[in-house]
């Protein structure tokens, strides 16, 4: 019986990515380009804010996605630690820059509405303040990446720094939250009865963080394919190396 | 272990061991920040919680490198990893050491450095009561990022990217406590809080830390 | 007691070095390991000192047996002969410094500094450490490097006092230690050729 | 010469080499200052011109014991004291090379930070400008500072005391400068003295610290 | 061209270690200084390099025509073989490193890091440097320290090229050099005593 702990295996994992990688990169444009073209063109202004509204498009789904691929980098650390899969070491480095790329789009993004609506590019909120904080992190981690030579030991060190950054991150988001109730507003997407939003928004919105969703994904399979072939050269060399 | 914590006590207060190197760089900002931002009193009033907070954190950091990297260098942290004492008690009474010689000092001399800056009266108790509590958290964060970063030349930069996003919700929280307590409000949930972290980093982080080490000595 | 090592393959930077190495060292013995520079020997010893993971192969003493003593010394410029030694000792729960002093001709130098010394003294320095430890193996790269001849002498004498109390070294090294009864073992023969398992980046190819 | 400061740029290039630990300082300074100070904006306006040259100051300071002391260590400074090259050239091209790995990315980076710290329009040009006038004087008053203390293990903090007092002038001018632009005032005098110093320091302390390190060695 | 020292007495921490030694070395000399650890050997090169001053004593060759090589080698870490040699060949104004990464035996590590050669390759481009100095004398401080017999006899060899080409050396060591031909001096008996002129501190007495 296949289980999922198969496609750990560099070479599975390559065969399945390989057709998987290019299916959610199509879907995502799809979703993506329909998304915003609807948000752009096909809802109304609205009423307080007029059209500056609309790079919400852009700015919440990429603040979805900002938070998730930490969540992911997390899960693939904790199963580096606990099975020594190397796929998986490889996936959250691969993640890494990506979701680094995603928060700052949302604080770009974010900086840009701001400046109509706030009359500042910048604002203390708590909420930007902790993505500023996540942004730190990733930083962090993309560098201890770098900085390592070895691998193994790379993946080791930025898996444990993954897991305390988690807690500390965790604690920093309600540290701001403390330290100050800000301008931004909560979550708009909340089931909760009263929801604030309309439907002619939500819907291309909708779309949008599908599409993120499956973009991730895409980046995720063809960064973490790209780190596969890396080690497949590496070990290449090696071998070169030792023959010579 | 006593004798690993007397010896690194003693090279810090030997000549040039880098005891009071945090100290001296707290006065230095203390000094600095008015000569930079001006002399207005008002102004220096409620920016010194803050700024006293960010002095102190800052002064964990720089002294934060010398924690493993001089014993990786002249071989001493390979043979501590071969000792019979457990690399998670190394990595905790370092910790220890570089509170002493670091954040208690800086407690201790913060009240002198806020009359500088012109602090409200009723702030100075829960300046000290904050820095008390809180220090020890930074140290041994520093530790535990310290350890990652032992093996590189230099580094000291990465340290403290690494750091600083897990030192936030201690400055949070402590410079919240004073900024509540200059003003007369009661300060005593952040300091409950900033007791909570230390609690929680002492316990685990001397864990994290002797796996990083032990990763990179191999 | 007895240290056995069988079929061990370790590897730098990725890079296998030595394969197929089996010997044993047994109480009373010295094995002092020969080899062109670069062959691999620092990477045996801080394998076999537990520092860093073999590729394959099994070692029957654990490291908390070995007292290792690297190119580097491990001093602390900042403290005297007596402080360094005297903290070496306690992390090992031995007491008496003396008798390592004295072997090692440090009296005269006991209250100076470590940066004051010349490097032959660093050196008898360093190796003094190692009779406070009180560990059964000693695993030595290199120890006489700098030493003059009186000194090389000193130190053969300290091995053979250990040798005597049932101890056993392995040492590796280019020149003469003054232990001419030591078994060698050059590790030429030894030479990782293609090996069959590179690890885990062979999951890779 | 060149082969200097190339051997430079390009160590602090390399991975771990410390290039942009001042850069990294700079940033995090203004990352946790509204953090501990609050985050009024108004407040923030007000010391934005301050903090930010206290920034860039520390961040010069922190990276200065790499100038020599590393060179120090491994021996090369010892061997560069015996080569053909004057050791006042030396002196000065090191000096540059702290200059370019850290006082102008600092100066370039320096507007992005002054966003969070909410500095007013006007100030932005004179910031940079100032930024770019001041830091080559704080380059190399701080190689005379690390030629001093070169011997000493961990001469960090000696160095910082030593320096500190020679950065005063620099940075009084330098804030000075930025907050009257901010005001909308004429930032132009500040600026022209700014200049004074890196002229006056450039030409005459290389001397100073070759002499230093002359005594250090041996 | 000749290096003549007369009546020299030099001094560490203070402390005088070796008075009135007198010697010469003259082009295609080669000089071995022996004495035992902290008779002040590192000292007296030291002096004659110019990194420290002389209590007394005349040394007629100026420190611009030596190349001094000391216990540490001066290496880059994160610099390549190739860079670190590069630059020192900058610095001393020579373009060609070819033959001496050739005589050293450096090919083959050419583009490795410094921090990931072992200790006898970091010792060989430590040596390697010399060549690409230019300098007429070679000051050298127990250069063979963790060479094995190829590289010492590679060194020798080296050693041998440049007394050829009009050269001279300098050595200190306590082993063997592979230099038979080489005139010895042993630093013993020019052991300081009390020396009569005690510098400025005289004016204290
Ligand atoms: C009037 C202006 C703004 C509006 C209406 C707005 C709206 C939103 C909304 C609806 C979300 C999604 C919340 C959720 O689903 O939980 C969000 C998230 C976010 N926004 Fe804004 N935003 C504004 C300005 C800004 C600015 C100026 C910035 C930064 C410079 C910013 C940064 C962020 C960040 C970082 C998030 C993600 C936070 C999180 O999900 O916890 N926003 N914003
Ligand atoms: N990161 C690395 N990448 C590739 N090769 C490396 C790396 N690190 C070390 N090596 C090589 O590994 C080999 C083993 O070095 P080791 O220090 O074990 O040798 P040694 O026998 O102790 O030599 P010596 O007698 O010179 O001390 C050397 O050839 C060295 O160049
Ligand atoms: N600051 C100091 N105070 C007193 N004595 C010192 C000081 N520094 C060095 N010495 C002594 O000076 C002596 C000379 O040391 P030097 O390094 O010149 O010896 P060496 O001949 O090179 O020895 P080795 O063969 O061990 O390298 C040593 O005995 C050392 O202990
Ligand atoms: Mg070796
Ligand atoms: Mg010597």
């Amino acid at each position: 019986m296949a289980s999922f702990w198969e496609y750990a295996n560099p070479v599975k994992f390559m065969r399945l990515s390989g057709w998987l990688m290019p299916l959610s990169a199509v879907l995502a444009a799809v979703l993506i380009v329909t998304g915003l073209l609807w948000g752009f063109f096909g809802t109304p202004d609205d009423y307080r804010q007029g059209s500056t509204v609309k790079i919400i498009f852009l700015h919440v789904p990429a603040a979805l996605m900002a938070i998730n691929a930490w969540a992911m980098m997390l899960v693939a650390s904790l199963i580096w630690l606990i099975r020594r899969h190397h796929v998986s070491a490889l996936a959250a480095k691969a993640a890494a820059p990506i979701g680094a790329t995603m928060t700052l789009i949302a604080l770009i993004t974010g900086a840009i509405w701001g400046q109509p609506m706030w009359g500042t590019w910048w604002a203390w909120d708590p909420r930007l303040t902790s993505f500023l904080i996540l942004f730190l992190f990733y930083l962090g981690y993309i560098a201890l990446w770098s900085a390592i030579e070895d691998p193994d030991t790379a993946a080791d060190l930025t898996s444990v720094l993954c897991l305390v950054g988690s807690v500390f991150a965790v604690l920093s988001r309600y540290a701001a939250l403390f330290w100050n109730q800000g301008l931004h507003q909560g979550a708009s997407l909340s089931v909760a009865p009263g929801t604030r939003m309309d439907w002619s928004y939500k819907a291309p919105l909708y779309l949008c963080m599908i599409g993120f969703g499956l973009m991730f994904l895409a980046l995720v399979l063809a960064g973490t394919r790209t780190e596969i072939r890396a080690r497949r050269a590496r070990a290449l060399l090696t071998r070169e190396r030792v023959r010579a | 272990m006593i004798a690993l914590l007397v010896r690194d006590l003693r090279l810090a207060f030997r000549a040039g061991g880098g005891f009071g190197l945090g100290l001296g760089f707290f006065l230095i900002l203390a000094v600095l920040v008015p000569l930079g931002v001006g002399p207005d009193p008002q102004v220096l009033g409620v920016i010194a919680p803050g700024i006293l907070w960010v002095g102190a954190l800052l002064a964990c950091l720089l002294s934060l490198d010398r924690i493993f990297a001089l014993d990786h260098e002249d071989g001493s942290l390979e043979l501590l990893a071969t000792s019979p004492i457990p690399l998670e008690g190394v990595v905790a009474v370092k910790a220890f050491a570089h509170w002493i010689t670091t954040g208690l000092p800086l407690a201790l001399a913060a009240p002198v450095l806020a009359i500088l800056l012109n602090l409200a009266g009723p702030g100075y108790l829960t300046l000290i009561a904050s820095l008390l509590l809180g220090t020890p958290a930074l140290s041994m964060i520093g530790a535990f990022g310290a350890a990652l970063t032992v093996g590189l030349k230099r580094g000291g930069l990465l340290m403290s990217l690494l750091v600083l996003p897990l030192y936030v919700p201690t400055l949070v929280f402590g410079a919240q406590a004073v900024t509540r307590a200059a003003q007369g409000l009661d300060g005593s949930t952040p300091l409950l809080l900033l007791a909570g972290i230390t609690a929680g980093s002492v316990a685990l982080l001397p864990f994290a830390a002797a796996f990083a080490l032990r990763i990179n000595l191999r | 007691m007895e240290l056995r090592v069988t079929d061990l393959a370790c590897a730098r930077g990725g890079l296998p070095l030595v394969e197929g190495l089996s010997f044993a060292v047994t109480s009373g013995e010295a094995l002092v390991l020969r080899g062109p520079n670069g062959s691999g020997k620092t990477t045996l010893l801080r394998t076999l000192a537990g520092l860093q993971p073999a590729l394959k192969g099994e070692i029957s003493c654990p490291p908390e047996q070995m007292a290792y003593a690297a190119h580097a010394d491990g001093l602390k410029s900042t403290l005297t002969v007596t402080e360094n030694l005297t903290f070496w000792a306690a992390i090992h729960g031995v007491r008496d410094i003396e008798p390592a002093l004295e072997a090692m001709n440090l009296r005269d130098l006991a209250h100076r500094q470590a940066q004051h010394l010349s490097a032959g003294q660093k050196r008898r320095l360093g190796l003094a450490r190692l009779m406070v430890t009180g560990r059964w193996l000693w695993v030595l790269d290199e120890p006489t490097v700098s030493l003059d001849a009186d000194s090389v002498a000193l130190f053969a004498e300290v091995v053979r006092g250990h040798l005597a109390g049932g101890g056993a070294a392995l040492l590796a090294t280019h020149i003469d230690l003054g232990l001419p009864e030591a078994r060698v073992l050059d590790l030429t023969p030894y030479k990782a050729e293609l090996l069959p398992d590179l690890g885990f980046d062979e999951a890779f190819l």
